[in-house]
């Protein structure tokens, strides 16, 4: 049987981790493949609904990144993602669903190296967790 | 209840409102809303151990609003609703009159949000020991027993959204789950669905939700929402100290920020 | 039904030695919707360009997709192509497969597998692009310069040179700030005023150039282009049309003994007067605090004596409004003062004096002419003791950083006083001697070597007075730390420099940030040093950070050219990536609530409150507006709305789900759907 | 300098015991000298407070030592004036108490410091005898072990004819538990509280 | 009206006169001192320069009593253990796991609730509101005010008067009639717990005290704490050996100089006991005091 191999989507902002993770490119860190990035303006604009939405697509983790705090292209958009997310996890963690799988870091637009270990650490972490097995059984036929 | 009726009625008589929202006897042993129009109408208006419902509920129906400015009496859930209304720019000062009927029979009017601030400052909320115990019941679990406990609360939802309907929060007119562009919740019931309908609706009240646990009441499949809201209520208090319904402005946790809040999750 | 077109470029070796583009190309072409997928060397080259130009107008593309390198590089290039063949350039996207695939994975499957999903999900979200149009803001060319200190004065006659109109505002009774209190300027020791007072006058006389003196702001609404603004027009009680200047009334005023600000408390002033004799304007203001007529109801002793009949007792504030595209911040610094050095006896020995009150001494039109001599007795001090970093780099006493210019205007005092008074010994207390600047260093050298001033390395502990002497206690670090014990006549405190008083409340006003120490904050440390996160308002000199003068005749020269940049355009071209609001048909007209909760969470005010009203004006209900104007497009109110009311163009909703869902999708798409 | 000096944080330092045992963070110091200059013995000591400071940011062996057998750490007042006036909050009184009891532990007691070391301890064995400071026994211990025995002697019969001097020690009731205290500290660290 | 107090070693030997003055002007303003019961030694300097644990442990065994006794409030006349009380009590709030070491060796599981009142608090708050306008005869010397160091330092800890030229006792003074001088000194370190075992430094610190207050022309310095007191009094000898010059200046407590204010006696306020007799200056003519028997027309008493 093949090694396990999870898929893991980034939610991350256009200024900080995207750019930081453009620098990872230019500088030519290797890192896993099984993670791809979804571009937002704003760590701010991210929906909590869009994680819900990865689980159920059969994600097995999920990044999410921005600006460190101070650094923010819109001043304040990463602050109140951070409230966002302390509470959505909170939410998460109190229904059972594994928060573990989900990464939460600031990484800089001069953070290449950081974006990669991020992205390695988190693979590895969720690799070991396995494939997310309780949202991939939950029934979405429905009784009709 | 003298005290609430006589007040009623001379609200009505002299035209101060056009409508008294408040409880009547039902049938068998439960109260319900009734709508007192008329001066003559007011002896009709109960309150008592039954009258729990949070009748602010009416204030946004439209309907409710139709009818001309209201009196609405009031419970602690109630008033915290007041406030939080008003905070989301929903009532204005003076467009309502509040009654909050003691249980010894007094009755207090809020002239102003300002008043029900500071009576709310000083007033306790208490909670259901039952539920409490349900609470620390969940906690306790692990994160596997956990999951299987809301799966098995949720796999009984129906998406009736009766919920939605008792909620004095849910006032919006078209809800997100009526919005197919995208189709964020699904239409169909099942657990997947059901899930994700009960996570939004938690985070969509989560720094406005007053706690009046009518959502509970109201779902027919008994799945205990009150936990869920809790959860939330919580950890805003904890980490941000703010608590819905304590300020007639907005105070709303997850539009405000503070440039120290918990990052330890964060790397 | 959407016509895509894919391009997915080799970069040369970049992509096309790890990813098998043509197999990407081939996955694509079987998208749904995807009418065009063809991969080439460099896409991004001419012929590259044309082979998009050419399949927009062949195949009549509704979007275009590029898998190529970072949006980052090169989204603007690709847009451009797309529009000149008549696309929308908002419909064309790009897929990251360089930065983001194979400059980071090996070659291999995976890394195809990947490069196809990337692809996919652009797609995706291209087929839900809407064409977007570049939103156009009028731009009314006028500029508001806040302080009439040398940067607002460098900003101002830069931007009224450059041919638009300049409204001044200053809080005092003159313009010229800080500097025209000045004796000489380091590192030349030019004299302050020789050098200003020409500026000054220039600003008053300029034709471009409205000046308010003794005015405060008011308020202030509106963005970028289109700001309103709101001056309060202090009551000087006088009329400026009438009087001349003629100065009569300072001389006859009874009240005399008022400490002067000019001259740092020095020298006094009458209730009556001009602050000082180059002030710009020349005429008087009554200082209604100290104006017996005001305390007390009589004298008027001024109106009897003016010439012109310029006394206006009964002049009250007066508004003025105006229109502005354009906010030039130039309020300056404070040097600090007050119980703050208990230790070195500040505000309770005479002789113990800051540096602005040195500079007073030190000026030839101060309270002693220009001499040097101790505000206790007016003695020649023979020793003066100078105590550099007094209150900065202190953080017990909250001021954590440098003050950037005591370093410099210390030496500066050391050299004057030994100038001045021959065979005195002048000490300087000091840590570091930081002198980064054009002739900078070398004026210090000069200090010590030409001047024979003593450097001491080594913070000042106490200052006490003995027998009409000051006592020193300090140590010399750099002789292991001994104790140093001076006998001086005078002790000069380099204070650290602070923000302006009032400066937190007029960056609420202005809806500018600022720091923890009240100084206004840049947009970004190192490339947008003089604008503001507020568009349209940018920072001139000391009140974003400690200045000497040249940097803040810089910074206003920059933020002045930044304003004649705006200013360039008769309106402004924006991005489109702005939240909207929606709207729709009766009787829901839109989702929104009007809850507003989406106001506090905006970063830039940019939330409004619209009323809908019927055709009769009856109120159906208020919903949020975006300001396209202010709207940077963070999209944080989009997820704060729990109605989706808000949606933010270029990342909306409809958008960012599909790519979600299209990104974990890897089945084959049933082929014509 | 030796080549110890300014050698790795992360090994074990004295300025990171003392940053760990007491939270009074070395590193701060910026050399300002402040301290020195306010220290009413800086003059006497043999090095200022802020040159103490300095050697422990330096570090290695050889510069901790010369910190530990220094006459500094003993002729400190706590007087409190350096810390008061720290423009970095670095209580440096506190860390003078950490230096001596770590002196004290290593045997490394500068010799110039035994007379106030001896009267410490002559200070102490007062307490633990009686509870309280027994004046008269305290010096003549003090004279006793420091062999100071003609020190103050015109002193003492004024004092006692002015009322001063108690003759006899007055014991206080808990003293078994000051014995218990004195036993537990010295188990505790630094000097054993003889 | 009744309070907790802790005395000290010092005033029940070699500063008596301190206890008995703090005595005396409380019994005048009708005050109850309830001494800590069986208190111990607070360790001084002595304890915190050789052993952490011994140097909380004594201060925390007297606030353990003091709080058993149901003392609120501990009246702690000298400056130096008052030091160590009130910095001992801070540390034990500041760190719980500390409080529970320092509870297990005291064998009391300690609150810190007593609060701990300086001698200068204890005037200020207490005595003086009791005596207004019962001033015999008024205390109208030109004096120093020295404080020395623990009274005001650590600030951060003690929060108590100015940092920097604090002004609590002159204000007593004034109040009592007095005129305190402005000087240098007033909370430079005398030299304190080196006095027996370097008398010389302390000659010379103590020296340059007596010294400023002598230049600004004050007829007595005025102290708070029984070290700085008998660094002052008693180390006449080494100070005046180190400035090479007489000094007759006296040291009186802040204690005596309102008792003598209050017309108690000057012998139960312990002035005889001093050193250096306490004497003042004949008056000039027009400046009678107040009081007909004021003990400062009386020259030695």
């Amino acid at each position: 049987m093949p090694e396990f191999e999870p898929r893991i989507v980034a939610f991350v902002c256009n200024w900080c981790t995207y750019a930081g993770a453009d620098l990872t490119g230019t500088s030519r860190i290797k890192y896993s493949p099984n993670v791809e990035v979804i571009r937002f303006p704003c760590t701010g604009r991210i929906d909590f609904m869009l994680l819900l939405k990865a689980f159920a697509e059969g994600a097995d983790g999920i990044i999410i990144s921005g600006c460190h705090p101070n650094d923010c292209h819109y001043t304040s958009g990463n602050f109140h993602a951070r409230r966002r997310w302390i509470l959505f996890r909170g939410l998460l963690d109190f229904m059972g669903i594994d928060v573990e799988r989900v990464q939460f870091s600031w990484v800089s637009a001069a953070e290449g190296a950081k974006w990669a270990d991020v992205v390695n650490t988190t693979v590895e972490a969720v690799r070991k967790l396995g494939p997310y097995e309780n949202f991939r059984k939950i029934d979405r036929a429905g009784a009709v | 209840m003298d005290e609430l009726r006589k007040k009623a009625r001379a609200l009505l008589e002299a035209g101060e409102v056009r409508v008294v929202i408040g409880y009547g006897g039902g049938t068998g042993d439960r109260a319900r809303a009734i709508f007192v129009r008329e001066p003559e109408r007011a002896d009709e208006l109960i309150f008592d151990g039954r009258c729990r419902q949070n009748l602010a509920i009416y204030l946004t129906r439209r309907e409710v609003k139709e009818l001309g400015k209201p009196a609405i009496v009031a419970t602690l859930p109630a008033l915290k609703t007041v406030l939080q209304l008003a905070g989301e720019f929903q009532i204005a000062e003076g467009g309502l009159v509040v009654l909050a009927p003691g249980a010894d029979g007094s009755l207090i009017e809020f002239k102003t949000f300002a008043d029900i601030e500071k009576y709310l400052a000083g007033a306790a909320s208490p909670i259901d020991p039952a539920e409490q115990a349900e609470m620390d019941r969940v906690r306790a679990m692990s994160p596997d027993e956990r999951w299987k406990y809301w799966l098995g609360q949720i796999s009984r939802c129906i998406k009736c959204y009766a919920c939605r309907q008792a909620c004095p929060m849910c006032y919006c007119p078209r809800c997100t789950v009526e919005c197919n562009q995208p189709q964020w919740i699904p239409v169909p019931s099942h657990e997947l669905g059901n899930l994700e309908w009960n996570v939004m609706r938690a985070m969509h009240l989560a720094g406005r939700c007053v706690d009046c646990g009518d959502c509970s009441r109201a779902c027919p499949v008994g799945i205990p929402l009150y936990l869920l809201n809790r959860v939330l209520i919580g950890d805003i208090e904890s980490n941000f100290h703010q608590r819905a319904g304590m300020k007639a402005e907005v105070d709303y946790a997850l539009s405000t920020f503070h440039p120290d809040d918990r990052e330890n999750f964060i790397r | 039904m959407s016509r895509i077109g894919v391009f997915i470029c080799h970069c040369g070796e970049n992509i096309g030695a790890t990813v098998d583009c043509e197999k990407v190309a081939a996955a694509a072409a079987k998208i749904p919707g995807v009418v065009h997928s063809v991969d080439y060397k460099y896409m991004c080259s001419d012929p590259g360009q044309n082979m998009i130009k050419e399949a927009i107008r062949e195949k009549n593309l509704t979007g275009v997709v590029v898998g190529a390198c970072s949006p980052r590089m090169h989204e603007p290039t690709f847009r451009r192509a797309c529009e000149e063949a008549g696309l929308n350039p908002f419909l064309c996207e790009m897929a990251n497969i360089r930065e983001h695939c194979s400059w980071v994975h090996e070659k291999g499957d995976p890394t195809t597998e990947k490069a196809i999903d990337l692809v996919r999900v652009i797609v995706e979200k291209v087929r839900r692009n809407k064409p977007l149009v570049p939103i156009k803001v009028p731009v009314t060319k006028t500029a508001l310069v806040l302080g009439g200190g040398i940067a607002g004065i460098q900003a101002a006659l830069d931007i009224a040179n450059a041919g638009h109109k300049v409204i001044m505002v200053e809080r005092s009774p003159s313009i010229g700030g800080h500097m025209s209190q000045l004796s000489e300027t380091f590192p030349t020791l030019d004299c302050s005023q020789c050098i200003l007072t020409p500026r000054m006058v220039e600003v008053a006389r300029h034709a471009n150039i409205t000046l308010h003196t003794y005015s405060e702001i008011e308020s202030i609404e509106g963005f970028i282009g289109n700001f309103k603004v709101k001056i309060r027009k202090k009551a000087r009680s006088i009329d400026m049309k009438a009087c001349t200047g003629c100065g009569l009334c300072s001389q006859k005023c009874p009240t005399r003994k008022i400490p002067s600000e000019f001259d740092a408390g020095l020298g006094t002033r009458p209730a009556i007067y001009v602050p000082f004799p180059q002030a710009v304007p020349n005429k008087p203001v009554i200082d209604r605090l100290n104006c017996t007529y005001y305390l007390k109801g009589k004298c008027r002793l001024c109106e009897k004596v003016c010439p012109t009949q310029a006394i206006r007792f009964d002049q009250e504030d007066e508004i003025v409004e105006a229109d502005i595209g354009a906010v030039v911040l130039a309020t300056g610094f404070e040097i600090k003062h007050g119980d703050f050095f208990p230790e070195y006896g500040f505000g309770k020995f005479k002789d113990v004096i800051d540096g602005m009150q040195f500079e007073r001494l030190a000026s030839a039109s101060g309270p002693t002419l220009g001499e040097i001599r101790r505000p206790s007795d007016g003695k020649k001090p023979e020793t003066v003791v100078f105590i550099a970093c007094a209150g900065s780099r202190d953080p017990a006493k909250g001021i954590e950083y440098c003050s950037k210019i005591c370093c410099m205007y210390t030496a500066k005092h050391a050299m004057l006083y030994r100038h001045k008074v021959h065979g005195g010994n002048a000490y300087i207390f000091y840590m570091d001697i930081r002198a980064g600047g054009k002739m900078y260093e070398e004026f210090v050298r000069r200090a010590i070597e030409e001047d024979g001033v003593k450097y001491v390395r080594g913070r000042v502990s106490r200052v006490y007075e003995r027998e009409g002497k000051l006592i020193v206690q300090g140590a010399d670090t750099l002789l292991g730390a001994q104790p140093v014990e001076i006998e001086a006549d005078m002790v000069v405190l380099a204070t650290a420099a602070v923000a302006n008083d009032g400066a937190e409340e007029l960056a609420q006003k202005m809806h500018v940030s600022y720091d923890a120490h009240k100084f206004f904050a840049e947009a970004h440390p190192k490339l947008k040093p003089v604008e503001t996160n507020t568009a349209g308002i940018f920072l001139a000199g000391a009140c974003q950070a400690p200045k000497d003068i040249p940097e803040s005749v810089a910074q206003a020269s920059g933020a002045a050219s930044k304003v004649g940049a705006l200013f360039s355009q008769d309106e402004l071209t924006r991005e489109p990536v702005i939240a909207v609001v929606n709207r729709s048909a009766p009787p829901l007209y839109s989702t929104c609530v009007g809850c507003f909760l989406c106001q506090a969470a905006c970063p830039y005010q940019a939330i409004e409150r619209e009323e809908i009203r019927t055709r009769d004006g009856k109120l159906i209900k208020t919903v949020a507006k975006v300001n396209p104007g202010l709207c940077q497009g963070c999209g944080t109110c989009v997820a704060v709305c729990r109605t989706k009311a808000i949606d933010l163009q270029g990342f909306s909703n409809e958008q960012v789900f599909a790519e979600v869902m299209a990104l974990l999708d890897r089945s084959e798409p049933d082929a014509g759907i | 300098m030796s080549t110890d000096a300014h050698h790795d944080k992360a090994t074990a330092s004295l300025a990171g015991a003392i940053l760990e045992q007491t939270g009074v963070p070395v590193d701060k110091c910026y050399q300002c000298g402040k301290c020195s200059a306010g220290c009413p013995l800086a003059a006497d000591m043999d090095y200022p407070p802020s040159l103490i400071l300095r050697m422990l940011q330096a570090g290695g062996p050889e510069l901790e030592e010369k910190v530990l057998r220094s006459y500094t750490i003993w002729v400190c007042l706590t007087c409190e004036t350096c810390y008061s006036r720290c423009p970095m909050e670095i209580d440096i009184p506190v860390m003078m108490d950490y230096l001596r009891h770590e002196s004290l532990r290593l045997g490394m007691t500068s010799p110039r410091a035994k007379d106030i070391i001896r009267f410490h301890r002559s200070f102490l064995d007062s307490i633990k005898y009686t509870g309280r400071l027994y004046e008269v026994g305290l010096v003549v211990d003090y004279k006793a072990r420091s062999m100071h025995l003609l020190q103050d002697v015109k002193l003492a019969p004024k004092m006692y004819f002015k009322g001063k001097l108690n003759l006899i020690p007055e014991t206080i009731k808990g003293l078994p538990l000051i014995r218990r205290i004195f036993s537990r500290s010295s188990k505790a660290g630094g000097e054993d509280a003889r | 009206m009744k309070l907790g107090f802790y005395p000290g070693c010092s005033l029940e030997g070699s500063s008596r006169e301190y206890n008995e003055s703090v005595m005396a002007v409380a019994a005048g303003a009708g005050i109850e001192l309830e001494p800590v019961p069986d208190w111990n030694c607070c360790g001084a300097t002595a304890a915190h320069n050789m052993n952490r644990e011994l140097g909380l442990s004594l201060p925390a065994r007297i606030l353990a009593k003091a709080e058993a006794a149901g003392m609120k409030e501990i009246v702690v006349p000298c400056a130096a253990c008052y030091s160590r009380l009130k910095v001992t009590r801070h540390e034990l709030l500041e760190d719980e796991e500390l409080r529970r070491r320092i509870s297990a060796i005291i064998e009391y599981d300690l609150r810190c609730e007593p609060e701990i009142i300086n001698v200068l608090q204890f005037l200020d708050s207490r005595v003086m509101p009791a005596i207004e306008g019962r001033i015999k005869s008024p205390f109208d010397r030109r004096v120093a005010c020295y404080y020395g160091c623990l009274l005001v330092r650590p600030h951060k800890i003690l929060k108590f008067d100015r940092l920097e030229d604090p002004r609590s006792m002159d204000e007593i003074i004034r109040r009592i009639g007095g005129d305190p001088i402005d000087w240098a000194f007033k909370t430079e370190c005398c030299g304190a717990g080196l006095s027996v075992s370097k008398t010389e430094l302390v000659g010379r610190l103590s020296g340059r005290i007596l010294e400023d207050a002598r230049i600004r022309g004050a007829e007595a310095v005025i102290v708070a704490c029984p070290m700085c007191h008998s660094n002052l009094d008693l180390r006449r000898g080494a100070i005046e050996k180190a400035m090479n010059r007489k000094y007759d200046m006296p040291a009186i407590f802040i204690t005596q100089a309102v008792g003598l204010a209050m017309g108690i006696d000057p012998a139960k306020l312990g002035l005889n006991r001093h050193m250096v007799p306490v004497k003042f200056r004949e008056r000039p003519a027009g400046k009678v005091p107040a009081g007909p028997e004021s003990p400062a027309a009386a020259g030695e008493v």
